[in-house]
């Protein structure tokens, strides 16, 4: 417990030390987010009703495209194997990374998910069922995305490869978010879709143990 | 000759089903056509390989 | 039961099987897709409402099948090349992606198409049509990644782990893409009034059905001996290089 | 039967390892016993790197097995993992940490029988801990490198050219090193261009093993 507690607590002082994993993230997500307005018009009506589906489909792409550094370094530099020699199983060192990168980019996203919903005019019932499906939603993606990341390592133009790997994985998150919020809004209980995103993440993490740690152990042969 | 036409316009939707038919054909006609033409090119190059290890061999 | 599989799947004992089914397979795709077709185009009769465009559902159902009952094979042979490591296994589940594609591809194509007369629109965010749409994006995702590594032995295997992750996703993706759209659209416009469905209509679909597996096993067999080939050559250039060093 | 008649520390049990298509070397066998050290030497392309990844169950062989202990490492990883302590070309040092940041990491990690100062003293960097890594020379990382092997006790060490940037002062270091773990009942494999000094050790030549293509 002590070596993956250390395996979480080492990726976040790394990303702090280097200041950029989060902020790029996080810069992306804006950014991006406020490309919509700009594409579809500036319109308060129709922004707020597809505010959040805005919101969800930025966060995928901003996660998607913080994959690609995932494991790079590591691999880089040497680390890697040596994590793959520890006596803590390469499973729960993926787990651990996967944990660390949901911290500084998912739960990152959902705390700034708010701010963007006042941009964009999401009506008031909405923040709370968004940020409740981006909190047990994104948790997901950082697994399924470090499946991605860990088998682009060593391929030609990995980088761009993880979007089209991962992106239609990522769909069953899309929808449940996007539908939970919907629901609150006309009216339906909440629960039964953030139960569905909880069921999504109780797959994600064995597939994205699993799969990650045998991608790693090939990429590192 | 009433029957092939109306055979050919296929109850006023002929552009529904005839290109259709005509997709599939090309989508996999085209692909077992690639399919053999790479077995074929690949068949020859292992006949030149092998010729090519056995002469210094003899 | 590896070293049983393993025996099975030997290259000199795969040409001999290959050899022996290949003819066979050839005429039932020949013949029954022949037959399927005319019988669709020609002598079946247009459906009451749809007319004659319900002649599209004798190509585009099968290719539907086949779309999914390819990434089924791709699947089940990535994961005996995981667990067995058998080189076979891999060049099967790569020869099977292109085929699974097309497959997709023309279930998609021939799905817009029929869509036009009766939805009146080229495609709608029907949850078949949608689900069909992801598994050719895995499709396209598998062979970007099988061919994206210097080391083909490499590649595959990342291509068989995806080939896995896939699977276990892609019936998430389907049901949550049908509870997506139920949810949207209430009841669905692909309506195919299934039980109904008559014989002379019945007919002609299963030949067709029946046939485009024969032609699954005719594009395998032929690709796979392609890639042997092509590994035979790998082997022997190397050979040559190393002899003239 | 083999398993019992094993003896204790690192055996190689018939290796064939093949690369890319290319069989590196083929039933390659030795064994180390606590104490003992083992110099991998060949000239390049013999099949140095692959083997100590190989052995440290990195890069599964062809065929055969390593045995620690007298237990197969592939099926039983675990002890193996407890007991391995790897050098590999890399340093595996973020720049951005501090020089006892980078090794305290390491601690965590495996269970190490010594204090990150100790193990800093012993390579000759101690009075760098507080520097960001960033700011040490290509030398100073190999030790810093070299500290992490320091932190265990007994154990196996596979070491894959330790020597490289390293200057004589730390050379001498690093022999120093190695017979404190030896005498520790610790063993060592160490693939090497460089003479160490390595008493007793014994010597393998991988070219001896090269299987003609």
């Amino acid at each position: 417990m002590n070596a993956f507690l250390a395996t979480i607590a080492r990726d976040l002082r790394l990303a702090t030390r280097r200041g950029g994993e989060a902020a790029l993230t996080l810069g992306f997500f804006v950014v991006a987010i406020t490309l919509f307005p700009f594409g579809v018009g500036p319109g308060p009506e129709l922004l707020g009703r597809i505010a959040a589906g805005i919101i969800w489909v930025t966060a995928l792409l901003a996660a998607t495209v913080s994959f690609d550094r995932l494991f790079r370094a590591d691999m880089e530099d040497g680390t890697l194997e040596l994590l793959a020699l520890q006596p803590l199983p390469l499973e729960l060192v993926v787990l651990a990374k996967a944990i660390a990168h949901w911290l500084m980019t998912g739960l990152a996203v959902t705390l700034l998910a708010p701010l963007m919903g006042l941009m964009l005019n999401l009506p008031g019932d909405a923040y709370l069922p968004l940020i409740a499906g981006l909190l047990i939603g994104t948790p997901s993606l950082s697994l399924l995305g470090g499946v991605g990341a860990a088998l682009v390592l060593g391929a030609r133009r990995g980088g761009a490869l993880i979007g089209l790997l991962v992106l239609p994985l990522f769909l069953p998150a899309l929808i449940f978010g996007v539908s939970a919020v919907e629901a609150v809004l006309i009216g339906m209980p909440l629960a039964p879709h953030l139960l569905i995103l909880a069921a999504l993440l109780a797959v994600a993490l064995p597939v994205g143990a699993f799969g990650g740690a045998a991608a790693l152990r090939l990429a590192l042969e | 000759m009433d029957g092939v036409n109306s055979f050919l316009d296929m109850g006023g939707y002929a552009a529904t089903v005839w290109p259709a038919y005509g997709v599939t054909l090309a989508i996999l006609g085209g692909l077992l056509v690639v399919s053999l033409r790479s077995l074929s090119r690949r068949k020859a190059e292992l006949a030149i390989l092998e010729s090519q290890r056995e002469r210094p061999r003899r | 039961m590896p070293s049983f599989l393993h025996s099975l799947a030997s290259p000199a004992r795969f040409q001999r099987i290959a050899n022996a089914i290949m003819p066979w397979a050839v005429l039932l795709t020949v013949g029954l897709i022949g037959t399927g077709v005319v019988w669709g185009l020609a002598f079946s009769p247009p459906d009451y409402q749809q007319g004659d465009t319900v002649r599209v559902m004798y190509i585009h159902v099968p290719a539907a099948w086949m779309a999914m009952a390819c990434y089924a094979v791709m699947a089940l042979l990535s994961a005996s090349f995981l667990i067995w490591k058998h080189q076979l296994a891999d060049l099967a589940a790569r020869a099977c992606a292109p085929i699974g594609a097309c497959f997709t591809a023309v279930a998609l194509i021939t799905g817009s198409l029929w869509g036009k007369p009766t939805w009146g629109t080229w495609w709608v965010w029907d949850a078949r049509l949608t689900s069909v749409l992801i598994l050719f994006f895995l499709y396209l995702g598998y062979m970007a990644l099988a061919a994206a590594f210097d080391d083909r032995e490499r590649g595959g295997r990342a291509a068989a782990i995806l080939a896995c992750v896939g699977a276990i996703n892609l019936p998430i993706i389907k049901y949550s893409v049908e509870w997506w759209n139920t949810l949207h659209q209430g009841a669905s416009v692909f309506r195919m009034d299934g039980p109904t469905i008559d014989n002379a209509m019945l007919w002609p679909l299963v030949l067709t059905g029946i046939g485009f597996n024969a032609l699954f096993v005719v594009l395998l067999l032929v690709r796979i001996k392609s890639e042997l080939l092509a590994r035979r050559i790998e082997v022997l250039q190397r050979a040559r290089a190393a002899g003239r060093s | 039967m083999t398993a019992e008649t094993q003896p204790a520390g690192l055996v190689a049990d018939h290796l064939t390892c093949e690369r890319g298509g290319r069989t590196l070397f083929a039933e390659l066998c030795f064994a180390v016993a606590p104490g003992g050290a083992l110099l991998l030497t060949g000239p390049n392309g013999s099949g140095k790197t692959s083997l100590m990844r190989v052995l440290s169950g990195l890069l599964p062989p062809r065929a055969g097995r390593v045995l620690w202990q007298g237990k197969d490492t592939a099926e039983e990883p675990a002890p193996w993992r407890r007991a391995l302590a790897w050098l590999g070309h890399d340093n595996a040092i973020k720049p951005q940490l501090s020089v006892s940041e980078n090794l305290a990491f390491w601690a965590r990690l495996t269970p190490a029988a010594r204090g990150v100062d100790e193990a800093l003293e012993e390579v000759g960097i101690g009075h760098l801990a507080d520097l960001p890594a960033a700011m040490l020379s290509a030398g100073q990382r190999r030790r810093l490198a070299l500290a992490r092997l320091g932190l265990t006790r007994g154990g196996c060490w596979l070491m894959d050219e330790p020597t490289v940037t390293l200057d004589t002062a730390s050379l001498a270091r690093l022999s120093a090193m190695i017979a404190r773990h030896r005498a520790d009942g610790g063993l060592a494999v160490i693939a090497s261009h460089d003479a160490l000094d390595l008493p007793g050790a014994q010597s393998l030549d991988l070219s001896g093993f090269a299987v003609a293509p």
